[in-house]
Parts: structure tokens; sequence; C-alpha cells
């Protein structure tokens, strides 16, 4: 069991990292689906140990709102894109302190 | 396997069904209906079913069955996952209330000429023909409703929600419409789509913090309920670690939508570049929905565990206000400022909520810290949203006006304008005879018979700090004289026009004869468990 | 996990025949050098450069793509409800109904915006 | 008449006319008549009130209804004597202020007057509040009338200093706000939450508690008063509000710094008061001695009049915690002197300002040539204002250096010290400005009109005949002072606790 | 209810690769057989003979063309993207094979030679179907990364295409299957196979049969629906830059999902391996031992015939008309048939049933579907803003590189060598993505 579990928290980490450090929204945007299903896995792995199915049908849902996400990220990602030709985070600058 | 068939309360959860179905409607019209007839269709029955929920919760919340002990009234539903007691029922109005306010405002069409303050067509780039052709032609985005629609559902759902996985879904329904209401601004397309995008890559990143928690929780307790894992926790079962680090996580999740520093970036971004109109629902909105579900998450999963999570909460409460009282005085633009101040009183949420106590600990009639944060997020709401609305009218041929510059003179040029913003200001400022003070009063009064004296006293300076920055634009729109022709203040209809008013007279109401609201609070009792 | 290890062999051995096809056909084929075989096919005229990252394409996929996910969502749904229906009959019917409706508006909105019209 | 509820009245009547005089047509000098007719009514109705006041002591004209029932507030309002003194001092001051600022306030003077009416209401309300929750609202409250009412009238650079003062007192009332809560939780704990002051005063706090509130309390307290080192929102304000308002602020609002403390600080908190006492004397001397020595300092005359304030608050406060019945009453009459002496310093100060246009010493001379009245005046003021036997304000300041000497030798010696420098600011600054050879290149000085001989004259009559005959306001002072001081466990007869046995305990 | 998988898993690991490995013998069999049949009856239906020089009835000339494929130069060109092109063509291939580790051949059969028990089926598990579902649309992974990585933009469409509409088609795929899994309870093979032993569900299910066989050619990308590789549009459509082996490679896995395709068909539809009803009765060992296996194979080249004759006889419908009909018939259809199928089985299983239950769901979809086929029509009801509302999803034919001002239509964009807005528009994204 631990071993999905560590892999969980490894791929959360990565996805985390990622979040932080890559500048392409897209990017970005892939890294925190991948934090996503880390957690997704976390769930199914703990709900194999307790022997109750709470945790894979949270997996299940946790699908259907990282789908709807992806919608609606990707949505307001290419509007961005269309109007400035470009999907890096760094460009979007407009607001500031 | 065998298969139990679940059974749902429609009869008591029907108002939340109704928002439901009313958004779903609304995405019907918005396909069927010719584009000339949304605009109306849209807004009456937005509000029609927005007042059909509203007496639905009445109706509910009447006939919540008292529990044992008294202190606290209602019922788990729908297998669990939603918990129908008082602080949910009272929520529920609250956010309803504030929905109604969000359409009205919404449904302005006066103050930008004809035409709603929404783009004419969001898929269209800014500049283009595509663009000019959409405005000409008088297009708006109705599909604004029923996207506030899903949000308001996802709102109420979020602080009803009795178990984690319920608590997550209701916090994307909630979420994922404001990201695309952040982005369909008419004016300042740039901005807009900005602020939904850091809104939306931040949300997204924190919903995951979130999950990640549910799952090392639900990893601890074996199970997703609230009140199965208050057991767990008071039984000791299970691998602490996952239980703290979890905790922690869910805490991240849900300082960022309450913006709490160190999750409070996005905030101003946000508010500005948003239409105002939205900024106004969401500042309002999603702050009682997120503290209501804190407070369930915390007082009833985690309740059994307070001395790990009161000192987080006092730490983060202190840095909260500390850094949205001392950031807030730097800002130049009325919605950051508003923003940052939002951030604050976030803070001051905070303190209530830490100020947590179970009933012995207290005396008879003694304010709960429950009683004392809902209150509070009736007032802060109201007055926010009045603030917000009133920086819709202040405008000039370029839209709205926020710079704090433009806003010299205000008191000259509208003193009815002014005035009632600065009245807004001093309730935010917490002066009393307004809404604020007794808010503050209360927060504190909490915090402190938790024996929580310094987040007290901290926020006590924070709030002289705040005073400051809200006095300093009372000043700038009375005793400074305007700069180039000065702002105008545009008339709005009577949409906006109710909003602000019935804003300022509720704040003035709650500063004067709090009374029935603050025992309407206390009526609503304690959560279930 | 027994049950699937089966399909572990025959993922194995279909893997190898590819690479191994892969390979031979690398190692048996004949090189002859020729600057326009290498470039990208364009009825014999002069390849048009690729954008890096493939380019752009139309919205409409990114559509479709969306319409896809919500029904395989969808799907995702009614596999187990239809598994188990006889366990929850008029309930179970009752619930798909409502979820499928919901759907359903959703579809019906993307359908009247010409989402599902390729021109 | 017990059975009418004097005290709402008190505070309704100029309430209303702050609602009713801006709607008033402007133009005219309408505004300006109803506002003061409100002022004028309501100082009768204080009069007539007053007259019915029981010199026997306790609380009178009280009311109570249930408020907030969640916080166990009430509106309940009662006056003893320190509060009818501060009331009738509001009552009459305030018409007194409106006329002398007839014209000063042009052109919106509906809105000066508006204000100044909230102010009064507010003011009453602080003064007649016998229910912490109440007076604390109330105490917050008046900042929002002050604020506009020095941001909207007076001289350049006035919104500063109205940002400042408004500042300042805002957080001293924000501590303030931290005790009050303090007093629901300590309520809640003994029982059911209440914020009666009766009752407050009824149970006993352990002392570390104690200390805490009264913190709270007096910082609250000391800003407002003000006191050193909290006094720098003063000068500024008095400087660049119009004299009206400075009247106002230092001679009604600043009471209620005093006032507090004797209400609150002492009754309610007596341990803590004892404890405090040594740090708070020092304070006070250094107020008093500090507050001269600046004072002589200053070129500008408003600047000055109101450092001469932080002096004479000093004296108060003094007189406030040596806890003996002489400096209790001194105290309590000095409140009352003080803001006699002090209006009317500030609104000839004004006139001669208004006449020179500068209110620098420096651009003044020879005024008494021109305008006796006004020199002669601006004299009796003065000397008032220095403590000159014979002159109301001498009495008080008499009893509070008694009770400052048995209290502790140094502390009587160095209070003495402040008379001296008083005579010293106050007499040089009328020989620098009135005396002297007239000054041709500035602009005539005339007399003193009509109207402004009529705001005067009142002021210098009552500082003559309390001068010499103090007795009628010695009586109602008394059982107050008596009542207060056995809170903090004086009795008349026996001389005060020393200060080191109340710090031990 | 619980499916009896208690047969499988049991095998030794011996037995298991030889099932692996006849497995995948059968398939390359299949998929040679295959090509030189289609390449036959098209013959015949166009009144040619077709290949008949190698071997019997040229039989053997499909296995020829792939050792000719085997020697011909293997070219990347330089444009690709070597690792993902190379990598393509393999992963097209290994999920083709995969799905038909849960496919039944036959039942239950005793080893010859020895007393082993083992049911003529790699393996099954409680979720087979949805398993073949996931493994298929893993290969078009193989697919759009094969157009993709080509670097050209013929490949580059072709594998859009092509993944688009075999996703679109895998939806209304994956809803005819409810219906199947609704009735037997059970999402394993064997197990669906087992409940059909009375009645297949080809014929109570008709409408998610035919559903299912139209989404089937749709998304094997065969004619009539072969658009990727619509040779006038798009020369080769996803692989037109691939050559030797790994073009043959794709040109399996093709032809492997076509038979892949029609065995789950005949496994979910047409009883598996059952015999054919009657049969039974006539002769009852007609399901015993490997007889089935005959069968099986029977229904399976039924469909296979099918595929060609479709080829053969049906001219290639437009892209739009063809995703419309995907969109707009098929799947509403299925999901309308779904909750009738629900219904008709609630009734049946609980008799008589609360009536207001059934008009509330049926009510609801009732309206719904008025609504949306009344103003479904008049879509020119307000043309020029329905062309601004649409213009969100402004798009047209793929014709990348687009240039700075939004989508352009037809294929004529291409031909301008406008290196310059190429540059451009490639510019922020090579800034970005770092």
């Amino acid at each position: 069991m631990t071993q999905y579990v560590v892999l969980g928290a490894i791929l959360f980490t990565i996805g985390c990292v990622g979040v932080l450090t890559r500048r392409n929204a897209i990017v970005v945007f892939m890294c925190v689906e991948l934090m996503l299903n880390a957690c997704n896995l976390t769930l199914v792995a703990f709900a194999k140990q307790h022997g109750n199915l709470d945790g894979q049908i949270a997996a299940f849902f946790v699908m259907v709102v990282a789908a709807a996400e992806v919608v609606v990220g990707l949505a307001i990602i290419m509007t961005i894109f269309r109007t400035r030709r470009s999907a890096s985070v760094d460009d979007a600058s407009l607001l500031k302190y | 396997m065998e298969f139990v068939k679940p059974t749902i309360e429609y009869s008591q959860l029907w108002p939340l069904f109704v928002v439901f179905g009313v958004a779903c409607l609304g995405v019907v019209l918005e396909a069927f209906l010719p584009r000339g007839r949304r605009y109306l269709a849209q807004t009456v029955l937005a509000l029609a079913g927005l007042v059909t929920a509203l007496v639905g919760t009445a109706l509910v919340g009447a006939d919540l069955v008292s529990l044992g002990d008294g202190v606290a009234r209602g019922n788990l539903a729908m297998e669990g996952t939603l918990a129908l007691d008082g602080p949910t029922v009272f929520l529920w109005g609250v956010v309803l209330v504030f929905a109604i306010g969000g359409v009205l405002l919404f449904a302005e069409r006066r103050l930008e000429g004809g035409v709603s303050a929404f783009a004419g067509q969001a898929a269209a780039l800014p500049g283009t023909e595509a663009e000019r052709q959409a405005s000409t032609s008088g297009l708006d985005h109705t599909e604004v409703y029923p996207l506030m629609m899903f949000a308001v559902f996802g709102m109420m759902m979020f602080p009803a929600a009795n178990d984690l996985l319920t608590l997550f879904v209701a916090l994307e329904v909630l979420s994922l419409p404001l990201y695309l209401l952040c982005g369909l601004a008419r004016r300042r397309r740039l901005l807009s789509q900005e602020a939904a995008l850091k809104y939306f890559l931040l949300g997204a990143f924190s919903s995951g913090f979130f999950l990640y928690g549910i799952a090392l929780i639900y990893g601890f307790a074996g199970s997703m309920e609230f009140g199965a894992i208050n057991e767990a926790i008071r039984n000791d079962l299970g691998n602490r670690n996952l239980l703290l680090v979890g905790m922690g996580m869910l805490a991240v999740g849900l300082f960022f939508k309450v913006g709490a520093a160190p999750f409070q970036a996005w905030t101003p971004d946000v508010y500005q570049g948003a239409p105002t109109a939205v900024t106004a629902f969401m500042a309002a909105g999603t702050k009682v929905a997120a503290f209501g579900a804190m407070l369930r998450l915390f007082y009833v999963a985690f309740g059994s565990d307070r001395w790990t999570w009161q000192p987080m909460m006092w730490v983060v409460a202190i840095l909260t206000m500390v850094v949205g009282a001392v950031l807030a005085i730097a800002q130049t633009d009325v919605k950051r400022m508003l923003a940052y101040s939002s951030v604050a009183h976030t803070g001051f949420l905070l303190t209530g909520v830490l100020g947590a106590q179970s009933v012995t600990e207290l005396a008879d009639g003694q304010l709960t810290s429950t009683q004392a944060v809902l209150f509070y997020l009736v007032t802060y709401g109201f007055a926010t949203m009045g603030a917000f609305a009133v920086v819709t009218l202040v405008r000039d041929s370029g839209g709205e006006q926020t710079h704090m510059s433009r806003w010299a003179g205000l008191g000259k040029e509208s003193p009815l304008v002014a005035g009632v913003f600065a009245f807004f200001l001093l309730a935010m400022a917490g002066i009393p005879l307004t809404s604020g003070f007794i808010g503050k009063w209360a927060v504190f009064e909490a915090a402190l018979s938790a024996g929580a004296w310094p987040v007290v006293l901290v926020a006590v300076l924070t709030s002289v700090v705040a005073a400051f920055f809200y006095v300093r634009v009372i000043r700038m729109m009375y005793f400074s004289d305007p700069v180039g022709d000065g702002p105008n203040v545009a008339h709005p209809s009577v949409l906006t026009a109710v909003t602000i008013g019935v804003g300022a007279a509720v704040t003035l109401a709650l500063g004067v004869v709090p009374g029935p609201v603050l025992d309407l609070a206390g009526v609503a009792g304690e959560f279930i468990r | 996990m027994e049950l699937y290890t089966p399909v572990l062999v025959l993922g194995l051995l279909a893997a190898g025949f590819a690479v191994f096809s892969v390979v031979i056909s690398a190692v048996v084929g004949p090189k002859r050098y020729n600057r326009a075989k290498l470039d990208s096919y364009e009825c014999g005229i002069e390849p048009t450069p690729q954008p890096l990252g493939g380019g752009r394409f139309p919205i409409k996929y990114f559509i479709t793509a969306m319409m896809f996910i919500v029904f395989d969502i969808e799907i995702i749904f009614l596999y187990p409800w239809a598994v188990h229906f006889d366990a929850m009959q008029l309930f179970g019917l009752v619930e798909m109904v409502l979820f499928i409706a919901t759907v359903f508006v959703a579809y019906a909105y993307v359908w009247r915006r010409g989402g599902l019209d390729w021109d | 008449m017990s059975d009418v509820p004097w005290l709402t009245l008190l505070i309704v009547l100029p309430l209303v006319g702050a609602l009713v005089t801006p709607f008033v047509p402007k133009g005219t000098a309408l505004p300006k008549q109803v506002g003061l007719g409100f002022a004028v009514l309501t100082l009768v109705a204080a009069i007539v009130m007053a007259t019915g006041y029981d010199t026997d002591g306790g609380m009178q004209f009280t009311e109570q209804h249930e408020w907030i029932a969640a916080f166990g507030v009430h509106y309940a309002l009662g006056v003893d004597g320190l509060g009818l003194l501060m009331v009738l001092l509001t009552c009459v001051l305030v018409p007194i202020v409106l006329v002398a600022s007839w014209d000063e306030v042009e052109p919106d003077a509906g809105r000066f007057f508006a204000l100044t009416l909230l102010l009064q209401a507010f003011s009453v309300a602080v003064f007649a509040a016998t229910d912490v929750f109440l007076f604390y609202i109330v105490f917050e409250a008046t900042l929002i009338p002050a604020y506009f009412l020095i941001g909207g009238f007076g001289r350049a650079g006035r919104s500063r200093a109205a940002v400042k003062f408004l500042i300042y007192q805002l957080a001293g009332g924000l501590i303030m706000l931290a005790s009050v809560i303090g007093f629901y939780v300590v309520s809640a704990r003994a029982g059911t939450p209440t914020y009666l002051v009766s009752d407050l005063a009824a149970l006993d706090i352990d002392p570390m508690t104690q200390r805490y509130l009264f913190l709270g309390f007096f910082i609250a307290f000391a800003i407002k008063a003000p006191m050193f080192p909290v006094h720098t929102w003063l000068a500024d304000t008095t400087e660049k509000a119009t004299t009206g308002t400075s009247v106002l602020l230092v001679c009604i609002l600043d009471k209620i710094g005093t006032y507090g403390m004797l209400r609150f600080c002492l009754e309610l908190l007596p341990d803590a008061s004892r404890w405090a006492t040594p740090v708070v004397v020092v304070l006070a001397l250094i107020s008093i001695v500090y507050g001269a020595l600046v004072a002589i300092g200053q070129d500008d005359m408003l600047r000055l009049i109101g450092l001469t304030s932080l002096s004479h608050f000093g004296f108060i406060v003094l007189g406030i915690f040596v806890l003996t019945p002489q400096g209790g009453v001194g105290a309590i009459l000095y409140m009352v002197n003080h803001g006699i002496a002090t209006a009317a310093l500030f609104l000839i100060a004004g006139f001669i300002v208004k006449r020179r246009g500068t209110a620098l010493i420096s651009e003044m001379a020879g005024v008494e040539k021109a305008a006796p009245v006004l020199a002669g005046t601006f004299l009796v003021a003065g000397l008032a204002a220095c403590g000159l036997p014979g002159l109301s304000p001498f009495v008080s300041e008499m009893l509070v250096i008694i009770a400052a000497f048995d209290y502790a030798w140094w502390a009587g010696a160095v209070a003495v010290t402040a008379i001296v420098l008083a005579a010293v600011y106050v007499l040089w600054m009328y020989q620098r400005t009135m005396t002297g050879p007239g000054r041709p290149d500035l602009p005539a000085v005339p007399d003193l009109g009509r109207r402004e001989v009529g705001v005067v004259a009142p002021l210098l009559l009552a500082l003559v005949l309390f001068g010499f005959y103090p007795m009628p306001l010695l009586d109602v002072i008394n059982p107050t002072v008596d009542s207060t001081l056995s809170e903090v466990g004086v009795s008349p007869d026996e001389p005060a606790v020393p200060a080191t046995e109340g710090a031990t305990d | 209810m619980v499916d009896d998988l208690s047969a499988f898993g049991q095998d030794p690991w011996w037995l298991v690769l030889i099932k692996a490995v006849l497995i995948f013998v059968v398939l390359v069999l299949l998929t040679l057989f295959n090509i030189w049949a289609e390449r036959r009856v098209v013959a015949r239906m166009q009144h040619r003979i077709g290949p008949n020089v190698n071997g019997p009835f040229g039989l053997l000339q499909s296995l020829a063309d792939g050792v000719k494929l085997a020697l011909k130069e293997d070219i990347i060109p330089k444009a690709a993207d070597k690792v993902v092109y190379v990598l393509a063509p393999v992963l097209a291939v290994i999920p083709a094979f995969v799905t038909f580790a849960v496919i039944p051949f036959g039942p239950v059969v005793e080893v010859p030679f020895t007393d082993i028990t083992t049911p003529l089926q790699l393996t099954d598990m409680p979720v087979a179907v949805l398993f073949v579902m996931a493994i298929a649309s893993i290969g078009i992974y193989g697919i759009v990364l094969g157009g993709w990585s080509s670097g050209s933009t013929y490949s580059l469409l072709g594998g859009l295409r092509s993944s688009a509409q075999m996703i679109s088609y895998e939806v209304a795929m994956g809803l005819a299957l409810v219906a199947v899994f609704l009735y037997a309870g059970s999402m394993s093979t064997s197990g669906i196979v087992a409940a059909q032993e009375e009645l297949w569900y080809g014929l109570i299910l008709l409408p998610s049969f035919v559903i299912y066989m139209i989404s089937m050619v749709g998304e094997t990308n065969r004619a009539p629906f072969d658009l990727p590789e619509a040779e006038g549009e798009l020369v080769g459509g996803f692989h037109t830059e691939y050559s030797s082996l790994k073009f043959a490679l794709f040109f399996l896995a093709e032809y492997i999902n076509m038979a892949t395709v029609s065995a789950v068909a005949t496994t979910l539809f047409l009883g598996g391996w059952q015999a054919p009803w009657g049969l039974v009765n006539i002769w009852p060992g007609a399901n015993e031992g490997y007889w089935p296996v005959l069968w099986f194979f029977g229904k399976v080249f039924f469909f296979i015939f099918i595929f060609i004759w479709l080829r053969g006889s049906l001219p290639r419908l437009r892209y739009d008309q063809f995703m419309a009909f995907g969109w707009k018939v098929l799947i509403p259809a299925s999901l309308v048939w779904i909750v009738a199928v629900a219904t008709i089985r609630s009734l049946t299983l609980e008799g008589g049933i609360d009536r207001q239950y059934l008009l509330i769901g049926m009510g609801v979809l009732a309206a719904l579907f008025l609504v949306l086929f009344f103003f479904g029509e008049d879509e020119a009801e307000e043309p020029v803003r329905e062309e601004t509302a649409a213009d969100a999803f402004a798009g047209g034919f793929p014709v990348p590189p687009m240039p700075e001002g939004g989508a352009v239509r037809g294929g004529a964009r291409p031909l301008v060598f406008d290196t310059g807005t190429t540059v451009r528009t490639s510019a922020p994204e090579r800034g970005t993505d770092g």
C-alpha cells in the first residue's frame, strides 16, 4: 500500500513544482492535472487499504471535476492566447500591485 | 455486492434543486430563445428562482427539528452528505440574498448605455471587427445568469457539505463559473481575461492541495464523513501525521478561497480585473460560502482536535490582518483597495473562527463564535456589495474610473454617492452605529473569550491601520479638489440603486438594532454532527 | 491481479513484435540519401514550414474534444449504473433520467450555438 | 416631571436639528437660525432639567431599555453631579459656539451647524450613558461629526489635521474596544453578560484582568483628554480648525476623556486605578509642565491656546488620580472652569485672528489701542486661564494643588511651577499682541461687535461668578466625588490611600 | 450481481503463454487474410479479379506485400520529431493486440493431451468491456502522435481528423453498450456471452446493435467514414509520411481494430461463441468443445464482410455530414434508447410500476426532445446574429500554420510560402516553453 501512497506523494510534488516553475500556462495547467491524478492514486490506494469504496468513488468524482476544470481552463487560456498570441504566464502582467 | 437504495430528502433540499434547476433552465433559454428576448427572460428567471429558493429556505429553516440538547437543530440529508442545520439554512439565506443583489447588478444596463457590463462576445478578440460588430449590434452575454446560478448552487452546497467529497465538488461547482465570469468584462478585456487566468490557475492549484488534503484525511480516518473523522480523531486511530498534513492542506485550500494570507495574492488582481458586478457578488458570496464550510469542517470534523488547528489559525489570522491592512495603504485603485480590505476582513473573520469553544465553556446567553462569524459575514457582505456597487457608478468615457485620484472631489460632484460610499467605508472600518462595528465586536468577543487576546490585540491595531486608508479615501472624496474635469457619476437604473440602497439600509440597521439578526444567528445554533 | 497478468504477456508479445519490425525495417531497408525525399510531402512543391508545437488548429477540435470529455464522463457514470440497475430500478431510473437530462441541457446549448456544425 | 425622559430629549432635540438644518434652503440665514433655534431649545430643556436635579447625588433622570439582548446591552441613561455638569456645559457652549461662528463658516454654514448639533447630541449621550457599550458607541460616534467639522472648515492643511485627529481617536477607541469586550467576557464568566455600569461596578474582577481592562480604557481616555505623550493631535487640530470647532473639541469632547477616567477607570476598576496611580500622576505632571513650556514657545495663538489646555488637562488628571476628595472635587470643578475659560480664550482669539487674517503673534501688536473691549475680554479670559484669584479656575486649581501636596510633596511642587509658567505664557502673549504701538501696515482692528460681545459676555460672567461663589457647583459635585472615591476605597474623611499600598495588591 | 470469474486466472504460466501466442498468430493471420479477402471481394464487386498470382487464389498476396514493405527504405522526414515518429506505430499496434485478451473464443474446454480445463479466452475481468474501450482509445494516441510527429501538414490534419472522428464515434459506441450491460448485469465478456444463452442482444437491443455497427465503422476509419485518408484532400492522412514496416504497422493496427470491433460486436450482440440459435436443439454438441470457435469466427467474418461490402458500395461522406451524423443523430438516439431500455427493464422487473415516476422521467426527456427538434430546424432564424454567435467557434478546415487574422477556410492557404507569418505565430511559443 505505502508504495502507492508514496508514489502519489511524489507525483503530487512533481506537479506542484511544475506549477511553480513552468511558465507556459498550458504546462502549468497540465501540472495541476497531474496533482489531481496523484490525489486520485492516493485516494484509491487508501480505499484499498481501508477496504471501503469511498476512495474509489471519490476518484470518480475527481475525474469529473478535473474534466470540468479542463474545459473551463482551456477555454480561458485559449481566449487569452487568442488575444495576445502567447500562453506565457509572465506575459499576463497588466495587473500589478 | 448488496446494494442499498439511497434516499434523498427532496422535501428539505428543494431550495437547492430550485437554484440548480433554474440554472439549467437558463442554459436552455440561452439555447432556444432569440437573442433579443434573452436578457429579460434570464433576469426574470434568475430572480424568480432565487426568491423562490429564499422562501423555500425560510420554510425549511422554520421546521428544522431541534436536537436533544437544544443547541443544535436540523438533520443530515442525502445519506449524510449534506447537513441541514441552522447554520446551513442561515448561510443559504445569506447567499441567496447576496445572489439576488448580484443579479440586480448583473442586469444593470443603463450605465453602459443599453448594454450590460459583460462582453458582447467573449470569444471575439478585443479590437477586431468581430468584436466591434458584437458591441455595435448590442450583443451581450446573457450566459452570465446561468453561470451565476451554478455558482450560487455551489455556494449553497459548500457550507452544507457534511463529507469531504461533497465539500470538494461544491468547491469546484462554485469556483468554475466564477473563473469564467471574471473574464467577461466589456471594458478592459485584457485585464479581465488576465484576472480570469490568474484566478483559475491559482484556484486549480489550491484545489489540488485541497484534494490531496482530502485524500490524506481519508487515509487517516477511513471515511469522508465529518462525524466519522471526528470520531477517528477522538479515538486517535490512524496515523496522526496523515491527519496533520491533511488538515494543513485542506486549510490551504480553504484559506485560498477566502483569500487569507499567505494565499491572498490573487485577491487584488481578480477583484480589480473582474467586472465590478461580478466582483461584488464574488466578494460577498464566496466569503460567506467558504467561511461556512470552514466553520463546519473545523468545528465538526476537526472539532475534537481544536488545540492542533487553533494555533495555526492564530498565525494565519494575524498574518492576514496585517498583510491586508498594510498593503491596502499602498493602493491607488479603489477596487484594489477594497480587495485588500476584504483580505483584512478575512483576517477578522478568522479571528472569530478561532474563537471556537465548546458549549460547556460558555456562559448561557453568551455569544458563540459561530454566531459571531455568521453575523460578521452578513454585515461584511452587505457593506462590500454596496461599496462595489457604488464603484460601478463612478465612470467616464472609458468606463469605470477606479483610480483614486479620479475620485477626488466626489463629495462635491455628487454628495449622495460620496456619502453612501463613505458610509460603507466607515462600516468596514468598524465605526459604531454601522453594522461593521457590531460585527467586529462580535468576532473579537469570540476570540477574547477563547483567550486569544494577542490576536485581538493585533486585530485592534490593524483595524486602526485599516481605518487610516478608509479615512484617506473619504478625505479624498470630500476635502480635496477634483483633478481635471473631476469624476462624474452615472445615473444607475433602479436595479443598482436598489442594491446600493438595501446595502446601506441594512448596514445602518444592523449597526443600530443588530438584535434580530444576532438572535437569528443564535437560533441557528451549532453545527450538527 | 492474476486476471491481468495474461494481458501483460500479450502486451509484451505485441510490443516485442512491433519494436522488432520497426528495427528490422530500419536495418534491412536500403539507405539512399536524397534531400527531397526527406522533405515532408506536399504535392511535390516546397513544403510549408511547420510552426513549432504543430501550429494552431481550429477551435472546432477543441469543442469536439470538450464534448467528448463531457459525454465520456457521462458514460463512466452510466456503466456502473447499468450494471447495477436491477438493484436500484425505479430510483436509479429517475436519478439517471435527471442526470442525462442535465447533460442534455448542455448538449442542446452547444448544438444550438453551432458547436456541432463543421463548415 | 421625572416621568419625562429628559436625557433622551436632550439627545433627540439636537439630533433632529442636525437632520433638519441641511434641508433648509441655503443662501439665506435661515439654516443658521434653525440650527441655533434647536441649540437654544436644547439649552432651555437642559436648564429645566437641571432645576429638577436633587443635590443628594446618585444617578438621576435614569432611563433603561433593553437594546441588544445578545450582548446584554441596554439603552441606559442617567446623570449624577458630574454628568449633569458636563451635559450643562455642553448645552451652554454649543449655542455660544454657533453664534460665535455665525459668519465664519459661510458658505455652507448649514452643514457646520448640522454637524455641531450632531456632535452635541452624541456628546450629551456620552455624558449621560450608564451602559458601557452605549457609552462606547456614542464615544466613537462623536468622531465622525468632529472629523467633518475639522476637515470641512478652517484653514489650509485642515484635512491632514482632520485625518490625524481621527486616526488618533480611532486608535484610542479601538484599544478601548478590546477592554469593552473584555467587560463582556468578564461579566459572562461571572454569570450573565451585561454592560450596565451598575452591574459591572457590582462584580469584583481579579486585579490582573482589571489592569488589562484599565490600560485599554486609560489609553483611550488619555488620547482623548489629551495627555502627554499622546497629545500631538491637539495643537495641530486647534491650529487648523475654526475656533468654534476648537471650542467644541477642547472644551467638550476632551472632557469625555477625564469624565471617562472618573466614571469607568475609578468606579469600575478601582484596584487597577490605585495600581496605576503613580504612573498616571507622573504623566499628569509632565503634561502640566510640558504643555506650559511648549505653549510659551508658540508663535501661533491658536496653537498656543491648544497647548495650554494640555497643561490644564494635566491638572484635571492629577486631581482625579491623587484619589483624595479635594482632588476629585478640584478636578471636576476644573473641568467646568476650563471649559468656560478656554472657550472664551479661543473665541476671542478667533475674533482677533479673523480681524488680523493671521494667528501669528509676531504679526500682531497694539490691539488694545484700537479695540479696548477686545483686549480687555482677552485679558480677563487669559488671567482666568492662568488661575488668577477671584476667577473661577483659581478655586479648582488650588484644590488640585493642595491634593497634590497631600499625595506627595514633589507632585505639589511641580504642580505649583505650572502656575508661574501659565502666568508667563498668558501675560507674554497678551503683551506681544495687545500692547505696544499699533502696526499701521496691518489691517485695522475694529472692536468687538454686538454679536461678539454677546458671545463672550456670558462666559466671562460665569468665570467671575463661580470665582466668588462656587458653592452651587460644589454642592452638585461633592456627592459624586464621595461615591466615586468610596468605590476606589477612599472614604471622604480619611486621607487618600498611599499609592504604594495600592500598587502592592 | 457478482461475475463468476472463478474460471480465470487459474491457468499455469505455459498455458497463458500458449494462449497469448495463439491469439497473436491468429490476429496476424487474420489481418493477412482480411487484406486479401477485402481486395478479392471488392474486386468482384467491381467486376475485377483481384490478386490471384501469389499462392492459391493469391492468398499469399498480402504476405508478399508485407515482405516487400519490410525491404523498402525506412524514411524519417527531417521535419519529423524522431522519437515520437518512431514510437507512434508501436503505440498504435500494441493496444490493437491487447484488446483481444478479453475476447472469448469459446467456452471452458479441456486442453488436449492434459486434463487441465481452461476457457478459450486469454483472461477476463469484471470490467472487461471497459478495458476494451480504454485500450482501444489508447490506439488513438498512436494515430494522432503519428500525424503530429511527421511534421507534415497533411499528416497533422489526418491525425487530427481521425482522432476527432474516433472520439466522436467512441461516445456513440460507448452509449450503445450501456443497454447491453443493463441487460447482462455484467461487464465481463464471458458473463455477457453467458447471459445471451437464450437470446442474442442483437435482436432485443436492435437499436443499440445498429448504433454500434455504425459507430464501429466510424471508429475504425473505414469507408464510408474513411475521411482521414481522404486521398483527394489529405493524400494519405496521418500516415502520409510513413513508409516501410512502420506504415505496415499502422495498416496492421487498422485491420486488427477491424477484427477487434467485430469480435466485440460478436460478443456483445451475437452471443459470442454461442452456436446460432436453433442449432443447439438439433445438435446438442454445438456449444461444447472447440466447435464454438467456429461459430465465433463465423460471426466475426460476417462483420468483416460487412465492412468490405460497405467499402465496396458506399461513397465517402463529407466531413461535416459525418460529424453531424455522429453528434446529432447517433448520440441523442442512443441516449433516448438507453432511457427507454431502462424504463422497460424496470417495468418488467417490478411489474406494476407506479406510473408517475415513469411519466416524470419520460416527460422530462420528451419535452427536451420536442424543444430540441422544434427549434433544431430553424437554424437560420436570425442568420446574421447566429453567424456572429457561431463565430466563437471560428474555424473551418484546419490549415496550420494559421495567419494572425484567425482561421482561414479551404485548403488553399498552405500553398502560400508565408514563412514570416509562421515564424511570428510560433515566436511566442518558442519563448514560452521553458
